[in-house]
């Protein structure tokens, strides 16, 4: 009795299990709204990009509706542990801080942090960064690598993308430091910038998350991504929404992970 | 340069979806307007009785929401009550509800305000002809009250719209947010998009809070002036 | 004997520290008129204002009709029903029209049929000459309409007595007859019991039976009214009466 | 919560507390001079100049802070405009607490009673002496709790400076955020230190207020 | 004969559309009392106002000592500096001292020295009683002291000629009698120049060599005083005084 009495309680606190979210026949999931091409909205108000690709794979596969939410990447914690969402898909990349407030997902993507800079004035090399500012969003890898391993260099942090991108283009700091992945497909975009680090500090992976202890939906998360992995669904989603926006440098492998 | 950047506000859907977050926009403000009007007349009249500690309780609630930027209200409330609390709310309720509370908490000032600058022999007279606390304001104290207390609370309207460009700032897809996706999602064929986007928004929030802001004042100088006459 | 209306015992009462009724000691009868004179802040009005218990007070006792009155919110609710009473501000609530301000207490408060009662206050609004402004608000009436629409509003509740506060004192001059006279007709042919606080010393000695003398909170004299007005008791009441005759 | 997280985090909110009260303070400053300057062009009607400080005004007033912030620090570099983002911020907030400031004071000089100017005129005073010894001592007094109510107005907009990455207060608490994922103790800091700063500052504010009125008021 | 002071010609004045004063003529001799009298409205505090040049007017002419005023900006001032004026409300400036309030006009517009003048103001008060207040402020004062104050403040200009409107009207009675005894000293002794508009009957009795009667905006009657109060020319007037006196 008392063993099935706080099954049922943690299951009616749980709002995000798999159970919870078939019945209420919508899945919540948070998604960046302004990176290209991973989560972001094109001139006719879709949502398109990997992560937002994958993310409807994901409700279609649940059978049940989804419903995006916006988040920054200094949301993404608090969006999950304040229940406003179910699933993270937003770029999201796994570190040991992360491991311990929230649960990842098996990983679908490798990045690490990239680092860049005008072709006039290009930075190959962290010590050229000494003393000098370095553009970072809020709640990144980079920020975070930046802040414990290069105290050297000054960070200026911003809330979302939109604002770190327009900071770089009007030349208030030396270089940008985001995840590779996406400042390959910036870069291609704005030819003036060039990825002058490719990859700095440790290399990770990005994964979906999940609340701490929701351990259904981490279940079926992780199943899901195996049969992914199986039908080279993300070797589909990286030809359709990220290899129009790389530069002939980037390679399929350089993104997603080999599939068995 | 192929295009001239203003155009950026026409492809595609962007102009009506850059009203729609301004629609979403007016929502919240326009919900935290009634509910907080509301509550905080509630609120304000309890401030007029005689309960000390009613009055304390209320001011402390006064104060909190004086004191705490809206942003960091915002954060408070998107983060950690529903977590503490386990109550679910998706955002844009979320923020109606904040501006909301804030609304009560100015409002019941504004109505307090003008509730105590009824003239005192006005509510004498109430009371010499034996009206009770509730006929008192019923019929008394909050008709007058209220014409005192229209232009502060249009001018209270206009901060709230103004300050719902905050709501960007949690995952709200109000105006500002829409134009941030405009501009990333435009930003090859637009370069300048960022100056033409935010120039709209700037002009779009001047078009509703000026004429607000126009017939508060007015109201406010028709009033000195019946009262000087 | 006539029936006593009002009695008050040794009443005192302060604002905080300031002590500004001391010991006061007076009775009105029915039908009779009491003027109440004294220089500007000797507590005229504390005390009409403690009679109708605006104001609390520390010590003594004020018996209504005989009985005490024990002053909470309840008790003296009904108590105001039974005396009407007029300030010196036109304090028509100008919310309202006329005819509203006037029905309100004898409607809401009183519970009467609201048909009569309209009645009633147009009847009263022709006897001082404002049946036509009935619909009108406060704010297009002059001062002295304005004071008389007051009057007409306390008298409606059927008072048992009534109470008027200087109600000339904000008046322009050529307005003040018209109150004035209205007063007078409601002491001499209606014999309404009453307490007039006035600066119109030819009015007082018109239609005072009894002046109550007030200097700093105390009682000086009491006197029937012609003798006070041709050969007051004390000292001050002579002073007083001297200034105010340029 | 954890008093750890909290104590580890406080030299980091005292940088924040430092710039915010820095910031706060030259906004201020700042406001009133922008505030006494254009209250001043529209007593004396100065021609032109007064119609400028009444589009000021309703532009001003009539847009939220952080639209003019993006404005200054994303949009200006566009048409070759480069601020820093201090700069910008502190511009953002004098252009809008000038306005409030302006409002304000001009208040304070229209709520001068009508017979005091005319008592003014009847002794003979020039239009100048009658704003020098008449309106402007009477104005300011009564314009000081509209300037109070600014001014702790304004302190709480800094917290908008962090969408140009200024780290002050708030910047700082939702960078922790980011980083650690400790909502509830870097909020509560944050709470916490806006109190420090607007508690005593509003007690503060609303004496001088009493003091003002008890030595202006009550003719 | 003696020289006029002050002529006003045809003088009419509109607030907007409401015609307010309608062709007004009348003048004022070196030495001459004018009391202004008429109903509420009439227009009294308007012709004041508009001789010391606060409003302004359609058409006619004012002359002050036989000179044309031209109503600009640079006259006004300098003719202010010769009409001293008195308001009904007390109207000292509440940020001055009593002393500051008095030399403000002397030592700041008529860059008198500054010694002299205090030396000056501290002698009027002294006349007035109120030498000790030199360092208070208005709000330390009653009612009654304010308008002495405010008098002074209009002396210490030395005018040729003074305005008076109701300077009484907000006082307590009691407090009556110190300011009107002294504008009838100033009247009696000093022979100053004055027009005084008052409610006060006896006082105007009084004080005044002629009445100059106003209503709706007309001067109905000037006549010497001594008539005018026994027996005056029209019926309005007559009636206006019968209703004065209760
Ligand atoms: N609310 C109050 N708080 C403190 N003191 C008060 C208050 N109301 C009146 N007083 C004081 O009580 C005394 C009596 O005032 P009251 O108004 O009764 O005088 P009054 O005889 O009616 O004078 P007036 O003829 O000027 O109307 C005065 O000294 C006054 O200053
Ligand atoms: N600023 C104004 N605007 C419009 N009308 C005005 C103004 N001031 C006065 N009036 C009108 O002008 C007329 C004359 O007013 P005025 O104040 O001169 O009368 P008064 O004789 O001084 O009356 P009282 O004895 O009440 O002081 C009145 O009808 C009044 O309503
Ligand atoms: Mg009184
Ligand atoms: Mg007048």
């Amino acid at each position: 009795g008392c063993g099935a009495s706080k099954n049922s309680n943690s299951n009616s606190a749980n709002p995000s299990s798999v159970q919870q979210i078939k019945k209420n026949g919508t899945i919540r999931v948070a998604v960046f709204g302004d990176l290209p091409p991973y989560g972001w909205v094109n001139k006719n108000g879709q949502r398109v990009g990997y992560d937002v690709t994958l993310a409807r794979k994901v409700a279609k596969d649940l059978g049940v509706k989804i419903k995006f939410v916006q988040v920054n990447a200094n949301n993404r914690v608090d969006a999950l542990n304040a229940n406003k969402v179910d699933l993270v898909l937003a770029n999201f990349t796994v570190t040991p801080e992360r491991k311990q407030v929230i649960d990842f997902a098996k990983p679908y993507m490798k990045v690490s942090v990239g680092v860049v800079s005008p072709k006039n004035k290009k930075i190959t090399n962290v010590n050229q960064l000494k003393g000098k500012n370095l553009i970072v969003t809020k709640g990144t890898t980079a920020e975070n690598y930046f802040t414990q391993s290069q105290k050297s260099v000054q960070l200026m942090r911003f809330d979302s993308k939109t604002q770190q991108f327009n900071a770089l283009k009007n030349n208030r700091a030396a270089a940008l430091a985001d995840d590779n992945s996406y400042l390959y497909a910036w870069s291609k975009d704005n030819p003036k910038y060039t990825v002058g680090i490719k990859s700095i500090g440790p290399k990770s992976y990005i994964a979906p998350a999940v609340k701490k202890g929701n351990k259904s939906l981490l279940d079926w998360t992780n199943k899901e991504i195996t049969k992914l992995n199986n039908e080279k669904f993300f070797l589909k989603d990286y030809n359709s929404q990220l290899k129009p926006y790389f530069g002939k440098e980037v390679k399929p492998s350089d993104v997603i992970l080999p599939y068995k | 340069m192929a295009h001239s950047g203003i155009n950026v506000l026409f492809e595609g859907d962007n102009f009506i979806r850059l009203l729609g977050g301004l629609w979403i926009t007016i929502k919240i403000a326009a919900g935290a307007l009634v509910g907080g009007v509301i509550l905080g007349t509630i609120l304000g009249v309890l401030r007029t009785l005689n309960s000390k500690i009613l009055r304390f309780i209320l001011r402390l609630y006064l104060e909190f929401f004086r004191i705490i930027p809206t942003v960091v209200l915002l954060f408070l409330f998107y983060y950690i009550i529903p977590r503490q609390f386990n109550l679910n709310m998706p955002a844009n309720e979320l923020a109606t509800l904040v501006f909301g509370l804030w609304v009560a908490a100015e409002m019941s000032d504004i109505v307090r305000g003008s509730l105590i600058s009824v003239p005192k022999h006005q509510q004498e007279s109430g009371k010499a002809i034996g009206l009770n606390r509730y006929q008192l304001y019923r019929y008394v104290l909050i008709p007058q009250a209220v014409s005192l207390e229209i232009p502060a609370t249009i001018n209270l309207a206009t901060r709230v719209i103004k300050t719902t460009s905050l709501l960007m700032l949690i995952s709200v897809m109000d105006v500002i947010n829409v134009g941030q996706q405009v501009i990333e999602a435009n930003n090859q064929s637009y370069p300048t998009g960022v100056f033409w986007v935010y120039g709209l928004i700037f002009i779009l929030y001047f078009l509703i809070d000026y004429p607000l802001s126009w017939w508060s004042k007015r109201l406010e100088k028709q009033r000195l002036e019946r009262n000087n006459g | 004997m006539a029936e006593t209306i009002l009695k008050v015992e040794n009443l005192n009462k302060s604002y905080g520290k300031k002590h500004v009724l001391h010991d006061i000691n007076f009775q009105v009868d029915k039908g009779e008129v009491v003027t109440l004179l004294g220089p500007s802040g000797s507590g005229k009005s504390t005390l009409i204002r403690t009679i109708n218990g605006l104001e609390d007070y520390q010590s003594g006792s004020i018996y209504f009709q005989g009985e005490k009155i024990i002053p909470n919110e309840k008790n003296l609710q009904q108590l105001r029903q039974k005396i009407g009473m007029v300030f010196q501000s036109y304090d028509l609530f100008p919310n309202l029209t006329v005819l509203a301000n006037i029905t309100l207490g004898p409607v809401k408060v009183q519970k009467r049929d609201s048909k009569e009662v309209t009645d009633e206050a147009h009847r009263l609004l022709k006897v001082v000459g404002l049946d036509e402004y009935a619909d009108s608000y406060p704010r297009q009436l002059s001062g002295g309409q304005k004071q008389r629409v007051a009057i007409v509003r306390a008298l409606a509740l059927h008072p048992e007595f009534m109470l008027f506060d200087e109600v000339t004192a904000s008046l322009d001059p050529e307005m003040v007859r018209g109150v004035l006279d209205i007063i007078v007709d409601l002491a001499k042919t209606d014999h309404m019991t009453m307490i007039v606080v006035t600066h119109e010393m030819n009015f007082a000695k018109q239609i005072a039976d009894r002046v109550v003398f007030l200097e700093n909170g105390k009682i000086l004299e009491q006197t029937p009214s012609d003798q006070f007005f041709s050969n007051p008791t004390t000292d001050r009441a002579k002073q007083f009466l001297d200034s105010m005759d340029f | 919560m954890s008093w750890t997280v909290i104590q580890q985090s406080l030299p980091m909110f005292a940088k924040g507390f430092e710039l915010t009260l820095w910031l706060s303070f030259v906004g201020v400053v700042g406001s009133i001079i922008v505030g006494v300057v254009v209250s001043l062009i529209q007593y004396f009607k100065v021609p032109v100049l007064h119609q400028i400080g009444s589009i000021y005004v309703e532009i001003s007033r009539n847009t939220p802070l952080l639209i003019q912030l993006f404005f200054l620090y994303y949009a200006f570099p566009v048409i070759g405009i480069k601020l820093g983002a201090e700069l910008s911020g502190i511009i953002g907030l004098i252009f809008l607490g000038g306005s409030y400031m302006a409002e304000g004071f001009t208040g304070g000089f229209v709520g001068v009673p009508k017979n005091q100017i005319e008592s003014g005129k009847a002794i003979g005073l020039s239009q100048w002496q009658l704003a020098r010894f008449v309106v402007f001592p009477q104005g300011f007094s009564l314009s000081v709790p509209a300037m109070a109510a600014n001014i702790i107005f304004l302190i709480k907009e800094t917290s908008i400076f962090t969408v140009i990455a200024i780290p002050e207060l708030t910047n700082t608490a939702l960078d922790l955020i980011g980083m650690y994922y400790r909502s509830n103790e870097y909020l509560f800091v944050l709470v916490v230190a806006y109190a420090i700063i607007l508690v005593p500052l509003s007690l503060g504010l609303t004496y001088l207020e009493k003091r003002v009125r008890y030595g202006s008021f009550g003719n």
